[in-house]
């Protein structure tokens, strides 16, 4: 099978799964069957293609394909490049697992309308694969709308009134922020450079100046909402009422990933680094996500709810990778990707192992965990290594990726970066380190109800997975890093 | 009855304008169908009514502007009746010219009306087609629907013995002097829809008199709808003829061996048509208002 | 130039008095009124575009060369159709109206709009 | 036959109506109705082809030629305006049947397609002749029935509705009239090709430029251009459903096409920048437009009135894009035209179904929608998406097409109120969004719209979306009109 086939059928599989997927419904063993092969199956693609970009040469520079022209300049294509296949690559090799872990949570929690859930997660990863593959702005607009829609029904999957209040949020600022900025800078992008083609080295350069390249900046990165820059970033707390498969796909697979990947994709084949670095004010950009990460920090240092902690921890992660990307410095770049990396497992983890703890023990407050370490060794200590990668600590994929991030400041000597990163290491740890503490520290303070071991074995599986991605991250940053140095045109 | 004299007024206009046949049309019109729907509707509406006038300043201003664009307007106009004016030597030229020897028949008015632009007749005729239909299905009471009885309010003029003998004699003749309308339209003044327009008022004239039940036995409102479609039916099929003998719509030309024979043919049928249409719709329309009057005098 | 185009102004009078009324009145068979005249006014603007000085009604006759142009006439036959035509059907609106709200009066239309 | 293809577009609908009266029983003539749009569909796509083959067709009734007689003119422009009104037309006919069962009391039900025919006919008919006079008469032909259709409505206030339009459908006409007997004294004829032979010598004259402003007014008055427009909103919210469907998707098509035409076609470009400065007042015009309709649409409580008002703006970019007053700005226009056709088709179809369902538009049937009638409001969705102009969906053509313009000409303010009108959308848009999917719907539930009413309002949602992926067809069409347009006469 030639790549290029592979990468048109890494759209066309998922949305047949979807589609058989709610064929089978009602019968949930093929239907879950369904799911994991189709998985099975996208992943084993993203890797052909993989296999082809990694090559390199004419091979990798052929895989473009133009599906369809809308009008004259406006084209739906398709294109695979070292970021994107990363970001593929994560995303259907994390399906796997998250699919491995909600078929565990679902059963074990009795949820309804499951059918409808792994339709739209299928479609959600379609959407995935298409934001990854998109070779312009446009296409990738359209695949980040659908990312958008799909997602919707997951957020809103309970169904009573705090489900739907979430999904509201959600819905309504991801959709207003898209196309109240995001649509209009991409408008603005067309007419001044004449295209929306991802080139390396960016298309801006001499067709905006001054002001308008900082605005237009700006403008980027508040309309893509999916990043979550403060003070877009409320859809992402609010959004937690979903059940943990969908957190985990919101935090880790597919969504906000989306956000950050297209930011990347912006900064590097829109403006081009080199551009960038002389557009007045681009600074600004910088404090902004700066102040996103402490901020996102000290508000996660005040929640009380797991799962909220989480998502503002995400809200701060994002902008670690944003604010990287924006360092522009080849060797931050890399520590921006490596981080998409690195994060998407952590998080992944620490998300899964609060669903674990809720599914056995039905608790969801930090107070409640005392001596939870004893009753759940094998989560909490995937959670531990997890937390030890967001604070940044080796032998973590968290480090390698804060590892590079400082370097790349220092290229720069931008202080306030070096500051910034500093501080909310500090913050992370003071964060996640107590209930590390509580964990294997603290007596239970009052036995549960009836005593429960660990949760259902996919899960479990499923954590430990995602808890040995996290190390790997770490062992194998070589090649990885290696890899990535394409996205920078440093030849390897 | 302001209206009706208003009418008879603009058509004796006409005639100084020596627009006959538009005289005849608007005396027909202006003073005779127009002031009977006016007073038709009245008893219906109620002659209440209270003056008040709603901005009447700003209305006035803009009735000045328009006059004025309006005024500003003629003034590059040709002369009143001036020979060379473009309106005259232009399009209208030919049809004086040539139309008594291309159709063959005196009134040119008739051959412009019923050939060189039959197909804005046609749409003419169309139009009364859709009031007609448009009245019915507004006046055709819904579920609610009542019989008017006898005794019912456009039947008062029953007492008037002198009237009633009047009309009797008065009523054939209006209907002949209708056919001779319809049929001698190629040469003097008239034509389809006057002729429909007079057959229509004897109709009427009758249910006045002798109530609307009896009317509507002698001339049934069902059969009344088929006619209005038929007239229409015929009009556009005498088009769709001409398509078979291979030349454009409503082309008469080929109708009959002789082309100026075809267009007597063509221009004959289609006079048909207007006034079948027209006399249909003109009684159908009465009938509604009517119906509705007495439907509703009864609900009270 | 007066007497050359006094005809039209006479007729854009008219029209305009027709135009007024129905902007004006408040009662819905006034205004139709209203509109009647305007249309009517219209036409004898059309008729006497039409006329020509010393011509004669359109009809083919001896001794007669010159004639009134035939072309406005039949515009405005069909006008006039046009126009009683229009008119059967706002009457049958009227008649609705009556029956629906009991007025032919603009204010009381409204107001009882907005009391329900 | 194929030669008597531009006769038989109007006069197929036209005969079809007389025999629709003499089946008189509803179901027959709904069926007749349907044949016969249908085969109006199928030779409007022939004339399409034909015009793209041959280029213009001109088919003089009655064998006489113009000036003489009536002549019918169907260049690329009338194709495609003839395209868009008898394809929505047939679509609105399927869905008909159903919808009025609910609105019309049965024995007034074969007259109502009779009327449908006869509305549908005269606009075919404004469109393919080429006869000014002729445009009157059939102006007034699909008027007549339009007040008649739209009294049909439920509530008494249709009535009111529909004799304001009247008043003021009947004035604009009568304009119209005026305007066209001041062209006609001053040329001596009524056909529009050799009015636009004529009137470059005239251009200086006082009665040309009356004429001009006669015509102009009456058909804004027609367009319901902003500020003409306050008759349109009652007629939209009272008229029965699916007549609301079929006139905003059809009838101000037509009457920017009459716009259009007299502009460009009759009076030609120049003509109206020589004596006065039409295209500014347009652009105005249209910026005000779209702007307090948006926001009069925001607070609207009845949805079908929101989205009349919504009309009102759309009608509003229209008008922008023909006081641009270049090539891109007038097929920025004519692309609105058939897009705005298929969004606000789908919208008031799917409004249709609603009603069907509660007897009203009301906003407050919308809560909880989002269960109770999923597909129905996932087609709301999607014309709502149209109506902002997210890419993927028809309504980003055309407002791309309309910023390309703006672009061209360097008018960044434009552009910017032109994204600040769709942001208006999105507002008016979200309320739906939100009361449908975020609101629990308290009464009895109802189920999905009968599927002879969804099935066609799902066509046009559909091609919402093809039509805003594959461009080709309106592209092409408007891309040549445009250029043709701007090339001179007819």
């Amino acid at each position: 099978m030639t790549a290029l086939l592979a990468l048109q059928l890494t759209l066309v599989v998922p949305l047949c799964g979807a589609l058989l997927i709610a064929l089978c419904g009602r019968w949930p063993n093929l239907r879950e069957a369904v799911t994991l092969s189709t998985a099975g199956l996208l992943f084993y693609l993203v890797i052909q293609v993989f296999g082809a970009v990694e090559r390199g040469g004419d091979e990798a520079a052929a895989l473009y394909v133009e599906l369809w022209q809308i009008l004259p300049g406006l084209h739906i294509a398709l294109h695979s490049e070292p970021l994107s296949i990363l970001f593929a690559l994560v995303a259907s090799g994390l399906w796997i697992v998250t699919s491995v872990y909600s078929i565990g949570y679902m059963r074990a929690n009795q949820e309804k309308r499951q059918t409808q859930f792994y339709v739209c997660f299928a479609v959600a990863i379609f959407a995935a694969m298409g934001v990854a593959f998109s070779a312009n702005l446009l296409t990738l607009f359209l695949f980040y709308e659908v990312l958008t829609l799909s997602t919707y029904p997951l957020v809103a999957h309970k169904g009573d009134d705090k489900a739907r209040a979430g999904a509201r949020t959600y819905l309504g600022i991801l959709l207003a922020t898209s196309i109240g900025l995001f649509l209009p800078a991409m408008m603005w992008t067309y007419f001044v450079a004449g295209t929306l083609d991802f080139r390396s080295g960016g298309i801006l350069e001499g067709n905006i100046g001054g002001i308008g390249a900082t605005i237009l900046l700006l403008m980027f990165m508040f309309g893509i909402g999916k990043a979550a820059l403060i003070p877009v970033h409320r859809w992402l707390p609010a959004a937690m009422v979903a059940p943990t498969p969908v957190s985990a796909l919101l935090h880790a697979v597919a969504v906000v990933k989306a956000g950050v990947f297209t930011i990347a994709k912006v900064v590097i084949y829109i403006f081009g680094l080199d551009f960038l670095v002389d557009v007045p004010h681009e600074v600004i950009a910088v404090y902004i996500a700066g102040f996103t990460i402490v901020v996102a920090s000290i508000l996660a240092l005040r929640q009380t709810n797991i799962k909220r902690m989480l998502a503002y921890s995400t809200v701060s992660q994002l902008s670690y990778i944003v604010l990287a990307v924006l360092v522009l410095t080849p060797l931050s770049e890399i520590g921006a990707i490596v981080h998409i990396v690195a994060h998407a497992v952590a998080k992944i983890t620490l998300f899964f192992a609060a669903g674990a703890i809720y599914i056995a023990s039905k608790k969801t407050e930090i107070n409640q965990l005392d001596g939870i370490g004893f009753r759940m060794p094998i989560t909490m200590a995937a959670f531990a290594i997890a937390a030890l990668s967001m604070i940044g600590v080796p032998p973590t994929g968290g480090f390698v990726s804060k590892w590079y991030m400082i370097a790349g400041a220092f290229q720069v000597d931008s202080y306030f970066v070096l500051v910034v990163l500093t501080l909310s290491t500090g913050l992370n740890a003071a964060y996640f380190l107590p209930i590390i503490f509580r964990a294997y520290f603290r007596k239970e303070s009052v036995a549960p109800p009836k005593p429960h071991g660990e949760a259902p074995l996919p899960m479990v599986g499923a954590i430990c997975v995602t808890a040995l991605l996290t190390l790997l991250v770490f062992f194998l940053n070589g090649p990885l890093v290696a890899f990535e140095m394409a996205v920078l045109g440093v030849p390897r | 009855m302001l209206a009706g004299i208003y009418g008879l007024l603009s058509a004796s206009f006409f005639v100084s304008m020596d627009a006959v046949d538009v005289a005849f049309t608007e005396a027909a019109v202006g003073a005779g169908v127009f002031p009977l729907l006016m007073l038709t509707a009245l008893t219906v509406a109620g002659r209440y009514e209270q003056t008040v006038h709603r901005r009447p300043r700003a209305a006035f201003f803009l009735v000045l502007v328009t006059g004025a664009l309006m005024i500003v307007g003629t003034l590059d106009m040709p002369a009143f009746g001036s020979l060379d004016a473009p309106a005259h030597t232009h399009v209208a030229a030919r049809y004086i010219e040539l139309s008594p020897t291309e159709i063959g028949i005196p009134n040119m008015v008739t051959s412009v009306l019923a050939d060189y632009r039959a197909f804005d007749t046609l749409g003419e005729v169309v139009v009364v087609f859709t009031a007609v239909v448009g009245v019915l299905i507004m006046l055709t009471p819904g579920e609610q629907r009542q019989q008017p009885s006898p005794a019912n309010a456009v039947e008062t003029m029953r007492s008037h013995m002198i009237l009633r003998v009047v009309s009797k004699m008065l009523i054939p003749l209006m209907l002949l002097f209708a056919l001779y309308v319809q049929f001698h339209g190629e040469y003097g003044p008239g034509g389809g829809f006057q002729a429909g327009v007079i057959f229509a008022a004897a109709i009427i004239l009758y249910a006045m008199l002798f109530g609307l039940v009896k009317a509507q036995a002698a001339i049934k409102p069902s059969i009344l709808r088929l006619l209005a479609a038929f007239g229409v039916l015929l009009y556009g099929g005498v088009g769709v003829v001409s398509f078979l003998t291979g030349v454009n719509y409503l082309d008469y030309s080929r109708l009959a061996t002789d082309p100026v024979v075809g267009r007597h043919i063509g221009i004959f049928s289609i006079e048909l048509g207007v006034g079948i249409t027209v006399a249909a719709a003109m009684i159908l329309i009465f009938y509604a208002f009517a119906g509705y009057a007495t439907g509703r005098a009864e609900a009270e | 130039m007066l007497p050359e185009l006094y005809n039209y102004w006479v007729v854009i009078v008219l029209m305009m008095i027709g135009f007024y009324i129905v902007i004006v009145q408040g009662n819905l068979i006034k205004k139709l009124i209203g509109l009647n005249i305007f249309q009517t006014s219209v036409f004898i603007f059309y008729i006497s575009v039409g006329k020509v000085e010393g011509g004669s009604a359109p009809i083919l006759a001896e001794g007669v060369s010159v004639y009134s142009n035939p072309l406005p006439h039949v515009l405005i036959l069909t006008a006039i159709v046009v126009g009683i035509a229009t008119m059967a059907l706002a009457l049958a609106l009227v008649v609705r109206i009556k029956n629906a709200y009991g007025t032919v009066e603009e204010e009381e239309l409204q107001e009882r709009d907005l009391r329900c | 036959m194929l030669s008597h293809l531009p006769i038989l577009q109007v006069i197929v609908p036209l005969l079809a109506a007389p025999a629709c009266l003499l089946l008189d029983r509803a179901r027959a003539a709904w069926l007749f109705a349907c044949m016969a749009s249908f085969i109006s569909v199928v030779i409007s796509g022939l004339l399409v082809f034909q015009v793209h083959q041959f280029g213009v067709l001109s088919y003089s009734l009655g064998g006489w030629d113009a000036p003489w007689g009536i002549e019918y003119r169907i260049d690329v422009l009338s194709a495609y305006v003839l395209l868009i009104v008898s394809g929505i037309g047939a679509l609105m006919i399927l869905a008909a049947d159903t919808a009025i069962r609910t609105e019309i009391p049965s024995e007034r039900q074969p007259l109502f397609y009779v009327l449908y025919l006869l509305c549908l006919a005269g606009l075919l008919g404004i469109v393919a002749t080429g006869d000014i006079f002729n445009v009157f008469v059939f102006l007034e032909i699909s008027s007549l029935a339009t007040y008649a259709l739209i009294a049909q409505g439920r509530d008494r206030r249709a009535l009111w509705a529909a004799y304001q339009y009247l008043i003021v459908g009947t004035i604009g006409a009568t304009f119209i009239l005026i305007g066209i007997g001041f062209l006609y004294s001053l040329t001596g004829t009524l056909n529009m090709q050799d009015l636009a032979n004529r009137l470059p010598a005239l251009e200086s004259s006082a009665t040309a430029f009356t004429a001009f402003a006669f015509l102009m007014v009456g058909v804004c008055l027609k367009l319901a251009l902003f500020p003409l427009h306050l008759w349109l909103p009652n007629a939209y919210a009272y008229a029965p459903s699916i007549v609301t469907a079929f006139l905003a998707a059809t009838a101000t098509k037509v009457a920017v096409y009459l716009l259009i035409r007299f502009h460009f076609s009759v009076f030609g470009v120049g003509f109206a920048a020589s004596v006065l400065p039409l295209h500014s007042i347009f652009l105005v015009l249209g910026l005000v437009g779209v702007f307090v309709a948006s926001l009069v649409a925001i607070q609207q409580p009845n949805v079908k009135r929101l989205f009349a008002y919504s009309s009102v703006a759309q009608i509003g970019y229209m008008i922008i894009g023909i006081g641009i007053g270049t090539v891109t700005g007038l097929q920025a226009t004519l692309l609105h035209l058939f897009n705005h056709a298929l969004m606000k088709g789908a919208l008031f179809l799917a409004l249709a179904a609603i009603v069907f369902r509660f007897g009203s538009a009301d906003i407050r049937h919308f809560a909880g929608l989002g269960q109770r009638m999923p597909w129905t409001m996932a087609i709301i969705v999607i014309g709502g998406l149209s109506l902002i102009g997210v890419p993927g969906t028809v309504g980003f053509i055309s407002k791309w097409y309309l910023v390309l313009a703006a672009f061209e000409r360097d008018w960044w303010l434009l552009i910017i109120a032109v994204l600040l009108g769709s942001l208006l959308a999105v507002i008016y848009i979200w309320r739906l969004i939100e009361v449908a999917y975020f609101r629990e719907g308290e009464g009895e539930p109802r189920g999905e719209a009968p599927l002879s009413l969804l099935i066609p309002t799902a066509i046009l949602a559909l091609a919402n979306i093809y039509f805003g992926i594959d461009t080709r067809l309106p592209v092409y069409l408007s891309d040549s009109a445009a250029q043709m347009l701007f090339g001179g006469g007819p």
